[in-house]
């Protein structure tokens, strides 16, 4: 099914627009519905399908393996980063309001913004390591 | 009258919908089915998609967004189902499945796997 | 059935009905994949048709995209045809009677879908849906310039990464602790990797 | 009865009938091809209960289900073609 041309084509044509529209379900989900949870699963869709239509070889030069799991712990740790430094800031723990001091409600944006990046940047990379582990490593 | 044009695509839409399911239903073979999923589907989702956009322009003119999305969605199916279809058509063609000739039944036989 | 809404309900769960039975009686593994991943398409059109979005989304993009996904690299593990046993277990559908029975029972004393009487809609949810929901207030400058309002305009969204901000960091977590594991468990072992290195 | 409604039961209704042919078979393929039909239909539905009940996200949602279910047809053949997935 890989040598099929029709589908290396729309593939390849789709597989920038899921990321778009990834991009799009990330950015948009504190105003309509998404957020990062779907925003992840919606990336490592778009990567499995390149992974179908390409081969793994290809994906892998596309977003090499260590860059997979170097995502993978970024994203905790960017969630706990948003947290700590409301500590450090001497307030609670995931307190926003310290990001931005004059403006509580944009910090409080800016801060759930981060933290669904994280969140979306953990998903996606789980998800694409799952099925890669479990599809290519033992054979 | 643009209003009867969107009621007239929606339901023609809507009749090519349904009979394409319906042709799945009830064409004797697998390749013979291929015809109602690529073509008739196809159609059906362009004219109902096409006469929502219609029907959201005259309902609000300013609601361009939602056309967008609309016709985002057609341009997405008018590239993926057709494409979908050859996928099928193509991989049950390779694993050697025979189009049905009118000799034998092939159908509701156990060639299930 | 003269609300539109409910009518389309009402033939959505039958559809999502007919596909989770089948679903479960077919003997062809590959296609109780293929069913179950109608069965969540249309339980993601009757969680929008309910407006809730959020889930929606979340059952569309994981129940039909990456569930299939995990389900169909299972199966390339395993066969793909159930082993045949016994057709009927009675313990389990007594079980099984007893249990449905119970909650239906218990859905009767339930308030009606949306009332605005109901515990879950005077209790808390007030403060979500006029979005009192953080831990900060917004100053009058805020207001003014209009952009976000007071917050986060989606509830869903503000609730789980500012109200339960903790709870959502360990779930989080509980994601990455899953990856993690993915890669203990399935990792080559080591004389497989130095000849994978040699190759 | 207005003709966005009659539409939406007509698209659920042809939806029914791919669901019963995703449960009869007989073959894979007449599987795989209900459920490919069966999601463009879920498309449809989606965008036309928007109109109905004037709710402009059910677009976004569409959107997502035209990509997604592009990508499950993919995955589904490519196990049926070659047993593995990669």
């Amino acid at each position: 099914m890989s040598e099929s041309v029709v589908l290396r084509t729309i593939g390849g044509m789709l597989f920038p627009y899921i990321l778009v529209y990834a991009f799009y379900v990330q950015m948009h989900g504190e105003i309509g519905p998404g957020g990062g949870f779907q925003a992840g699963v919606l990336v490592a869709s778009a990567f499995i399908l390149h992974a179908f239509l390409f081969g793994k070889a290809a994906t892998d030069r596309l977003l090499p393996r260590w860059l997979v799991d170097l995502t993978m712990c970024l994203g905790v740790l960017l969630y706990i980063g948003v947290g700590i430094v409301g500590l450090v800031q001497g307030s609670y723990f995931l307190d926003y309001s310290v990001l931005d001091p004059a403006h509580p409600a944009h910090a409080e944006a800016l801060g759930i913004t981060l933290v669904e990046a994280g969140v979306g940047l953990t998903v996606a990379s789980v998800i694409l390591t799952m099925v890669r582990k479990v599809n290519g490593e033992l054979e | 009258m643009l209003n009867y044009l969107a009621d007239g695509l929606l339901l023609l839409g809507g009749f090519f919908a349904f009979s394409g399911s319906l042709g799945i239903l009830r064409f004797p073979d697998f390749f013979s089915r291929l015809h109602p999923a690529g073509t008739s589907d196809t159609l059906g989702q362009l004219l109902i998609l096409g006469g929502l956009s219609l029907r959201v322009l005259l309902d609000s003119p300013d609601a361009g967004l939602s056309v967008g999305k609309l016709i985002a969605i057609s341009l997405l199916l008018f590239i993926t189902t057709p494409a979908s279809t050859h996928a099928i058509s193509r991989v049950a063609h390779l694993a050697g499945l025979k189009p049905w000739t009118g000799e034998a039944n092939n159908d509701g036989e156990a060639t299930d796997e | 059935m003269s609300d539109p809404v409910l009518l389309i309900n009402v033939l959505l769960l039958v559809l999502a009905i007919v596909a989770a039975i089948a679903a479960m009686w077919t003997r062809n593994l590959l296609g109780a994949v293929m069913l179950m991943g109608i069965y969540s398409l249309l339980l993601a059109v009757e969680w929008a048709n309910l407006f809730a979005m959020d889930v929606s989304y979340t059952e569309a993009a994981v129940g039909a995209g990456a569930a299939t996904i995990l389900l169909l690299t299972a199966l390339t593990r395993t066969g793909s045809r159930e082993k045949e046993g016994p057709k009927l277990h009675w313990s389990a559908l007594i079980t099984a009677t007893v249990t449905g029975v119970v909650l239906l029972y218990g859905t009767s004393d339930l308030p009606r879908f949306g009332d605005p009487q109901a515990p879950a809609t005077i209790h808390v949810s007030p403060q979500y849906v006029t979005q009192n929901v953080g831990k900060v207030d917004a100053t009058e400058t805020d207001r003014l310039e209009g952009d976000f309002g007071d917050h986060v305009p989606n509830a869903v969204t503000a609730v789980l990464a500012s109200y339960r901000g903790y709870d959502t960091l360990f779930e989080t977590a509980v994601i990455f602790t899953a990856g993690i594991c993915v890669i203990l468990l399935l990792r080559p072992a080591a004389g497989q990797a130095r000849r994978r290195e040699d190759a | 009865m207005n003709v966005e409604l009659i539409t939406a039961l007509l698209v659920i209704g042809g939806a029914f009938l791919a669901l019963i042919r995703a449960v009869k078979g007989p073959t894979t393929y007449d599987r795989v091809l209900a459920v490919n039909v069966f999601g463009t239909k879920t498309v449809l539905l989606l965008a036309l209960l928007g109109y109905i009940g004037d709710r402009t996200g059910f677009l976004d949602i569409a959107v997502l289900y035209a990509l997604i279910n592009f990508l499950a047809t993919i995955a589904l053949l490519r196990f049926v073609e070659t047993r593995r997935l990669t």
